[in-house]
């Protein structure tokens, strides 16, 4: 093994060689500058392999043949080596990347990159606190030099300003660092770190107190490097003005570095100071993570987000008393999926000609970089499989244990902060227009490129790592190996194959899993797993109709059902968290995917984060500490915990279901989606949300908070929810927001006979999720394939279309007679097992409001089939076509499942129904020949199927034998107001079309939930922008900043010692 | 004037920081554990008389070597930044300079008869750095004053960036290739026990420690040397480029 | 199990003698609503004598399948609904055939006609009959609401859904009449009343004197016809309904005849004294007045 | 009372202050770097003064200072070490900060810091 001190020693020596070659020589010294860089990799990489697979011990190396602490010794341990391997690393990428810069600069400036990634490794490897300064120092010029590698092609003195700002406020943070070595030297008589910790604790009176001051110097100095709030101006301008491979360097290997060193420190100040870095550092975190709201320049953005991960860690760091031997785990999960994934996109910056945040759309032709970005994002996102979720995980689960609650929602609320404005950038590159200027050639710009990928092969790398090591801890399987997830992956690797072709493998794939699985599921989760799996198969039907290669859809889609699936199996909480991310990723891609669906995807990305984020607390809270625990325990929790517990996850699932007050995610997302996505993410997804309520009820039942029976509270939410949907829904001119709105009704009877926590509630609940996968997956194919044709979604646009597109009518017809639950269709089943529920709620007001909601439901399902298919054809549409044949397929299939359920529902029914007894023993139907009977009434299909059929079909048969001679009138050949219509736009009057509601009712439409949350999106961004103007861009200010930072910590921090 | 309120403001409560420590100093009355260390066997150990160089070039040479580096790379850097703009082709500049008024006689001879005491003050300053207070820094820097004097005296006068250049990375890689001599052949890096440690107090003692000084004195008056040049040099350009 | 057949036959007598009563009630209260006007009135037999001449006619237009099925559809709604509830009270003969569902199969048909009667309007080519589907569905389907809010209640009271059963449970004297027992649904559900008879003054949806909208404006020879016969059957069917629920149901045909008649009457009064509202007024009356009844009668029971 | 490395000290921490509120208020360039020196050399004698030990002298070995006596006579030789490394890298620092100044002056005509603001916020 080679010493690691030759990490230094070979960055020195080929630095001080490249000034013997010939400033012409640059190929060459370019050459020595990488092979170094490679040299220096392959040592920290050796030994990292050497304490990785062997676990031995630190190694400790002595300089100048004597011991520390009289000599300077240098400790190369599993942390240092990786930190060294991807210090040197992101050294080694970034100088591929600056190819051009460093040519054309020549060997002074690759002698400076060289010591700069010297430095960096000085800083983790040396157990000196005075050769920490140095390295520091090191570090600072060699930044403030390297952060002029960008003059080089800009040559606008940003950079060089911006390094003046770094050089005035790094000679305030050396003057603390100096005083506070000397005199913690005074102190403890050693500048040895390892000496020193030992020595302190041991000190006593003044000296301990002239000792806590000099460390408190050296402190705020060392954590005044990581960029902290608001001390950070000169760092952001830095991120904006330097050269992006730079930044990725700065970023990755600074950060990383610095935090080691933050962290060395902390061993020496012991558990006292963990406090104030907490405190610094989740402040800097939320701070960051708001300022970077408003932000538009991209690297700047990057900048802010840097900032905000390196004070994630550094709170992280700051709860080492309670996170005890995982803060390794913990913190380095963190700090590796920072700094990849920063590197990675600061090198793909380079990729980018111009520095607004749209300008990133030139991505779009480049699905590989795109997989990058998104792999990056979803890394810093915290999202699975990337080591952060784990990390994440871990942590919260700590400090829930030990009740640090505060902590806890902080960090949750600026990971989501931070999720918003990455998702938001990932939204502009999918959706923007792209500049003319595209990435400019990538050939060109190889370095970078190739930078880019090895990031991302390594956040892959890092994330199989990390999922073994979580194994290794909790004694589990790699959920990165779970065969769904796989599957999902591998269409990554298959997205160059034609859509058929893929279609065909999904399809199989689908229903082979749950041919391999269908025997553990329990009647009620085999609801969920046919409507998963099979049903999912049957909309994928749909997908046939697109030509091409979809690059992108089958990875997302697939993604979406490896969550559904393993949701269903999963039986502890750590599962079923990881299944839920998957889920709600893979559906943000796929709604993402449509053409306007921007905005929206992005409000469901972060309802649904926010809601994840519930259930992660939840959870967290749940467990008390323990890693994870089996979803059954969640019955044995008690007071005061439970409730707690309860509503967060709660909450949780009930943003998935959109509930009301967190519901307006829904509308676009499911209205904007691709014509297949819908039914997927309507009549599918939105189940898992069910789901998740269904376990949580029948593991923690009835939960009292403060007095608040929970269970009522949801049961006013499921019905003010399906009122409000409905409501809604009835005033809407999009076909597709109509159904969207109806989906949110729908949701809301779900959660209300779930929340009647009895036999026929739950019934109703079953029923409405099947019913409403049906039905809610053939409209919204329907209305997909209409306006496919049509190219608009405006229902007073259309009309008349029902001789164009019988077959589309006649789901329409079908479905909505079953939503309306008009008999004898399978819609009266659940409308009849609906009315049998809410009359046994013990809670008067929710059933009316319930109630009310029926009859409104109606309404918009007329409006929704009247206003397209009937009515007055208008002439651009004169030659529309029947939709797609593979549109129309599924659609007919559901109509068939439609009727077959009506006349016999117990087909599905009396198996839910049986099942139930389980959990409610009483009030359960009476199956009785065709006659089903509940506890208030009965009901037979059969019979009402009969009777109505031969009134109906008599009826129909006569009119039509005695009017077998009548013609089909024209269509303009009619009179009204004594004028014979010649336009179809003058005959039309479905704008508006309910009209007197609207004039009576309208005011309870107004989207006062959409205000709230636009307003309260306002406020962030408003608070971010004009909190953001006080780095005025002035280093003189910054330098206030600095001293007003470390002055108000002295006060708070010092006057909360002990 | 609220800047400057806010300004004295937060020198005041760094003052009082400050004064805090003032006040809770307390002179040590007799050495610390490792300065003792360092007391009682530097003679036997490095043999160097001046414990202050003992600890400068071996026990705590990482420091040292990274205090050269500093000034290696801010030597580099000035050197860039001073070159973006101008052609970046640093080869000898063949353009017509600007001549300026002859400087007087009196200072360009002066300047040539001090100029060879100075800098032999300079070498005997690094070379003695074991035995007597001084050393590679505080030679360097008198050696650097030699060539500001010859700076002073003819703005104008151009210095060898090539020789600079050489004489700075030869001492810088001989320092880092005795250091890991000194891993091989001694007790660790920059073990100054490579050669014998001779006899306390005289010139050739304390092993390689009067080797490094010396290198550390060339390379860090290479270093300064390079920066004035690099200074004035664009003094003139950047006159040159306005008028 | 086996299925009595003789139900078919009984049934159909009922819809015979419903249908009979139905058109002399029909042209009798429409010639008490003339008198009160000052005018003469139709006669009696009026109706008889429009089903026939309509009946005869033969059409030669159509506008479509869900033009047919719009008639289809409300006789089917008519019939069904008074099939599905038993007319007389202890009488196996007019017990229809309520075996088949309980209240809420009920309830379902009172709007089944609505929807095919809108379905069937829209495909008509009159490009105003948007206007008037746009009326007639918001206005039944705010009056209902009350209607269907004090059928909760009244299912609530008696916990149970089978419409037999609630009658049985009004027997044995006029106070044990839900009237007496929960008299805020039984008011709920006579606002209601008002509003799904389709006179004023909440008869802007079929106004004829308004715009030429509304069904009898759009259907014309048998299809007219159809709806006429509906137009017979389906108020007494929805009445009976009430008078199951609220008012005792009847034990006899005589007690059937005189409670549907004063039902009727009601209406028929309130029509003669009441201005037309407009639909968005009506929508606010019936939620200011009658919603706010029978939420209050399902709370209060 | 007050020892001789006490009144270094002091005289230290004054002339880093001095320094500091310099730095903030004054708004050109080279008088923020005189300012930063002056800075520096505060630090530089806190850091020397707090090695001083009355009545010591020099750490050097030589005839004044035997080796035996070395352990009671000299004063801690450690800040001295320090000191001098804590100097250059000052030096280089400051050589860096006047590179940069004259760099930013021949670019923006200028040398006031409030003038530098094109990146912010």
């Amino acid at each position: 093994m080679v010493s690691a001190l030759h990490i230094i020693t070979a960055a020195l020596a080929a630095a001080f060689l490249l000034g013997l070659l010939k400033e012409q020589q640059r190929g060459l010294a370019y050459g020595i500058t990488l092979l170094t860089l490679a040299l220096m990799s392959w040592i920290s990489a050796g030994w990292l392999w050497t304490f990785a697979s062997t676990g031995t011990a630190a190694v400790e190396i002595f300089t100048a043949g004597t011991e520390p602490p009289f000599a300077i010794n240098l400790r190369i341990g599993l942390a240092e080596a990786a930190l060294t391997l991807l210090i040197n690393l992101v050294g080694l990428l970034s100088a591929l990347a600056l190819k051009d810069t460093l040519l054309a600069l020549g060997r002074r400036a690759m002698a400076v990159w060289l010591v700069a990634v010297m430095a960096l490794s000085g800083i983790v490897l040396t157990r000196d606190l005075f050769n920490l300064f140095v390295f520091f120092e090191l570090t600072v010029i060699a930044s403030a030099g390297l952060v002029l590698l960008s003059e080089h092609a800009k040559n606008d003195g940003q950079a060089l300003a911006a390094g003046f700002k770094y050089l005035i406020v790094s000679q305030f943070i050396s003057a603390f660092l100096l005083i506070g070595i000397i005199f913690a030297y005074h102190a403890t008589g050693t500048l040895n770190i390892d000496d020193m910790a030992a020595a302190a604790p041991l000190l006593g009176g003044g000296a301990a107190q002239a000792f806590a001051l000099a460390f408190f110097l050296i402190f705020i100095a060392v954590v005044a490097e990581l960029k902290p709030f608001p001390a950070n101006g000169w760092a952001l301008d830095i991120y904006e003005s330097a050269h992006p491979a730079f930044s990725a360097l700065f970023s990755a290997a600074t950060g990383a570095a610095a935090l080691f060193a933050v962290d060395k420190l902390l061993l020496i100040g012991g558990d006292a100071w963990l406090p104030m870095a907490t405190g610094i550092g989740i402040v800097t975190f939320v701070a960051a993570n708001l300022l970077a709201l408003p932000q538009t320049n991209d690297r700047r953005l990057l900048g802010y987000s840097s900032i905000a991960q390196t004070g994630l860690i550094l709170a992280v760091l700051g709860q080492r008393d309670i996170l005890g031997e995982h803060t390794l785990y913990i913190a380095g999960g963190l700090l590796l999926s920072h700094a990849i994934a920063k590197a990675g996109l600061y090198w793909l910056s380079g990729l980018i000609a111009e520095r607004g945040l749209e300008a990133w759309a030139a991505l779009r032709g480049q699905p590989l970089l795109i997989f990058a970005f998104v792999s990056f994002i979803s890394m810093l996102s915290g999202l699975p499989p990337f080591p952060g979720f784990y990390a994440k995980w871990e942590l919260i689960h700590l400090l829930a244990g030990e009740g640090r609650i505060v902590l806890l929602g902080l960090i949750l609320f600026g990971a989501l902060l931070e999720a918003g404005y990455l998702f938001r950038w990932f939204g502009y590159i999918m959706k923007r227009e792209a500049p003319t200027e595209v990435v400019d050639n990538v050939a060109h710009k190889f370095g970078a490129v190739f930078a880019t990928l090895a990031a991302l092969a390594a956040a892959w790398a890092l994330s199989l790592v990390w999922g073994e090591l979580a194994g290794l801890q909790f004694d589990r399987f790699n959920m990165l190996l779970a065969l769904p997830l796989l599957f999902a992956l591998a269409f990554l690797l298959l997205d160059w194959l034609p859509v058929w072709v893929k279609n065909s493998l999904a399809i199989a794939g689908l229903l082979a899993w749950f041919y391999l699985t269908y025997t553990e599921y329990d009647p009620l989760r085999m609801i969920f797993a046919v409507i998963f799996l099979i049903g999912g198969s049957l909309t994928l039907l749909a997908s046939y109709h697109e030509h091409g290669r979809r690059i992108g859809f089958y990875p997302s889609a697939m993604l979406m059902f490896a969550g559904l699936a393993m949701l269903i199996r999963a039986t502890d909480s750590f599962d079923f968290f990881v299944a839920w991310e998957l889920l709600t990723v893979g559906s943000y891609f796929l709604i993402l995917r449509g053409k306007h669906s921007e905005p929206h995807a992005l409000s469901y990305i972060l309802f649904s984060l926010g809601g994840a984020f519930l259930i992660l607390a939840g959870f967290a809270l749940a467990t008390q500490g323990a890693p994870y625990f089996d979803l059954a325990a969640l019955a044995d929790l008690v007071q005061p915990l439970a409730p707690w517990v309860f509503l967060l996850l709660a909450i949780g699932f009930m943003t998935k279901t959109a509930a009301i007050g967190l519901h307006i995610w829904l509308p676009g997302a499911h209205a904007e989606a691709e014509t297949d996505v819908s039914p997927m993410v309507s009549g599918i997804l939105l189940k898992a949300g069910l789901y998740g309520l269904i376990v949580l009820l029948l593991t923690m039942g009835r939960q009292d908070f403060y007095g608040v029976e929970l269970i009522n509270a949801m049961l006013w939410i499921g019905a003010l929810t399906a009122l409000i949907g409905n409501l809604l829904a009835i005033f809407q001119e999009d076909a597709k927001r109509l159904l969207a709105y109806s989906s949110i009704g729908q949701m809301g009877y779900a959660m209300f006979g779930l929340a009647l926590m009895n036999h026929l509630g739950w019934l109703m609940a079953l029923m409405f999720v099947i019913n409403h996968y049906v039905y809610k997956s053939m409209l919204f194919l329907s209305v997909g394939g209409v306006a496919k044709r049509t190219g608009t979604r405006q229902m007073y646009r259309m009309g008349g279309l029902i001789t164009l597109m019988p077959l589309s009518f006649i789901a329409t017809l079908i479905g909505i007679i079953a939503v309306s639950g008009v008999p004898p269709l399978s819609g009266f089943g659940g409308r009849w097992i609906f009315y049998n529920a809410i009359l046994t709620a013990e809670a008067r007001l929710p059933m009316i409001l319930i109630f009310l909601a029926g009859p409104i439901a109606f309404l918009y399902l007329f409006r929704l089939i009247y206003t397209i298919f009937l009515g007055q054809l208008k002439d651009e549409f004169r030659r529309v076509k029947e939709a797609p044949f593979w549109i129309v397929l599924p659609q007919m299939i559901y109509v068939a499942i439609l009727l077959v359920v009506a006349v016999v529902p117990g087909l599905v029914l009396r198996h839910v129904d049986a099942y139930l007894n389980h959990f409610f023993p009483n009030g359960g139907l009476i199956w009785e020949g065709t006659t089903i009977t509940s506890q208030f009434g009965y009901w037979n299909p059969v019979a009402i199927m009969i009777i109505v059929g031969v009134i109906f079909m008599t009826l129909f048969a006569w009119l039509l034998f005695v009017n077998r001679r009548a013609q089909k009138v024209k269509q303009f050949n009619i009179v009204f107001s004594a004028e014979r219509p010649f336009r179809p736009e003058t005959t039309h009057f479905a704008w508006n079309f309910f009209a007197p509601y609207r004039k009576a009712l309208g005011f309870l439409t107004l989207p006062l939930v959409t205000l709230f949350w636009s307003t309260m999106t306002d406020l962030l961004h408003t608070a971010g922008d004009l909190a953001r103007r006080f780095y005025t861009g002035n280093g003189q200010t910054y330098a206030f900043h600095l001293l007003a930072f470390v002055v108000i910590v002295y006060l708070f921090g010092m006057g909360v010692r002990p | 004037m609220i800047k400057r309120a806010i300004a004295l403001l937060l020198t005041l409560a760094v003052g009082a920081l400050f004064a805090s420590l003032l006040v809770g100093y307390v002179p040590d009355s007799e050495l610390n554990h490792t300065a003792r260390y360092y007391a009682e066997r530097t003679a036997e150990d490095i043999g160097a008389a001046n414990i202050v160089t003992a600890i400068i070039v071996t026990y705590r040479g990482l420091d040292t070597l990274g205090e050269v580096t500093v000034l290696f790379i801010s030597a580099a850097i000035v050197g860039l930044v001073l070159a973006q703009g101008r052609v970046l082709n640093n080869a000898p500049n063949n353009a017509p300079r600007q001549t300026r008024a002859p400087v007087s006689e009196l200072l360009s001879t002066g300047s040539r008869v001090l100029t060879p005491l100075i800098l032999l003050l300079g070498v005997y300053v690094f070379v003695n750095g074991h035995l007597t207070p001084g050393g590679g820094f505080q030679g360097g820097a008198i050696v650097a004053s030699g060539m500001l004097l010859l700076l002073l005296a003819d703005p104008l006068k151009q210095f060898s960036h090539r020789l600079i250049a050489v004489l700075e990375s030869l001492s810088g890689l001989l320092f880092v290739g005795i250091g890991v001599l000194g891993v091989l052949l001694a007790g660790g890096f920059l073990d100054n026990r490579l050669l014998p440690i001779g006899t306390l107090g005289e010139l050739f003692s304390a092993g390689v420690i009067p080797v490094i000084y010396s290198l550390i004195g060339l390379k860090v008056g290479a270093e300064f040397s390079s920066m004035l040049a690099s200074l004035s040099e664009t003094n003139h350009t950047e006159n040159s480029e306005e008028t | 199990m086996s299925f009595d057949w003789m139900k078919i036959p009984y049934a159909l007598l009922t819809v015979f003698i419903v249908f009979n009563y139905g058109l002399l009630l029909g042209a009798f209260i429409q010639k008490i609503g003339a008198r009160a006007g000052r005018r003469y009135g139709i006669p009696v037999w009026q109706n008889y004598v429009d089903l026939i001449k309509n009946y005869g006619q033969r059409t030669s237009i159509t506008h479509g399948v869900m033009f047919y099925l719009g008639p289809v559809f409300r006789l089917t709604g008519g019939i069904g609904l008074l099939l599905f509830v038993p007319t007389i009270y202890g009488s196996y003969m007019f017990s229809n055939l309520s075996f088949a569902g309980d209240l809420i199969l009920a309830l379902y048909f009172v709007f089944f006609g609505t929807l095919g009667m809108a379905l069937g309007a829209g495909e008509s080519g009159h490009p105003h009959a948007a206007i008037g589907i746009t009326r007639g569905l918001s206005q039944v389907s705010v009056a209902e609401l009350p209607f269907a809010l004090a059928v909760f209640a009244v299912a609530l009271q008696y916990q149970t859904l089978s419409v037999t059963d609630i009658v049985a449970a009004q027997q044995g004297g006029v106070l044990n009449w839900t009237l007496f027992t929960n008299p805020l649904a039984v008011a709920a559900a006579m606002l209601a009343f008002l509003g799904s008879m389709m006179r004023p003054p909440f008869d802007v949806v079929i106004a004829p004197q308004e715009i030429p909208i509304g069904p009898p404006t759009e259907y014309h020879s048998a299809y007219l016809a159809l709806m006429q016969t509906n137009r017979a059957i389906f108020p007494v069917a929805k009445m009976v309904i009430y008078m199951n629920l609220f008012f005792g149901g009847a034990t006899s045909w005589p007690e059937f005849a005189v409670k549907v008649f004063l039902l009727y009457l009601f209406s028929a009064f309130v029509g003669v004294c009441f201005p037309r509202f407009r639909v968005e007024q009506s929508i606010r009356w019936f939620l200011i007045w009658a919603v706010p009844l029978g939420v209050q009668a399902i709370l209060w029971v | 009372m007050i020892s001789l490395a006490q009144m270094a000290m002091a005289a230290g921490f004054v002339l880093i202050l001095i320094g500091f509120y310099g730095a903030l208020t004054q708004r050109n360039l080279l008088r923020m770097i005189v300012a930063f020196s002056l800075a520096n050399t505060g630090v530089h004698i806190v850091l020397v003064a707090v090695g001083h030990m009355r009545g010591r002298t020099a750490p050097i070995l030589d005839a004044a200072v035997p080796v035996a006596d070395a352990l009671t006579r000299v004063i801690d030789p450690v800040p001295q070490a320090l000191v001098l490394t804590a100097i250059v890298i000052g030096l280089g620092v400051t050589a860096l900060m006047l590179a940069y100044a004259l760099k930013l002056h021949a670019r923006k005509h200028t040398l006031d810091i409030a003038k530098m603001t094109e990146l912010k916020w």
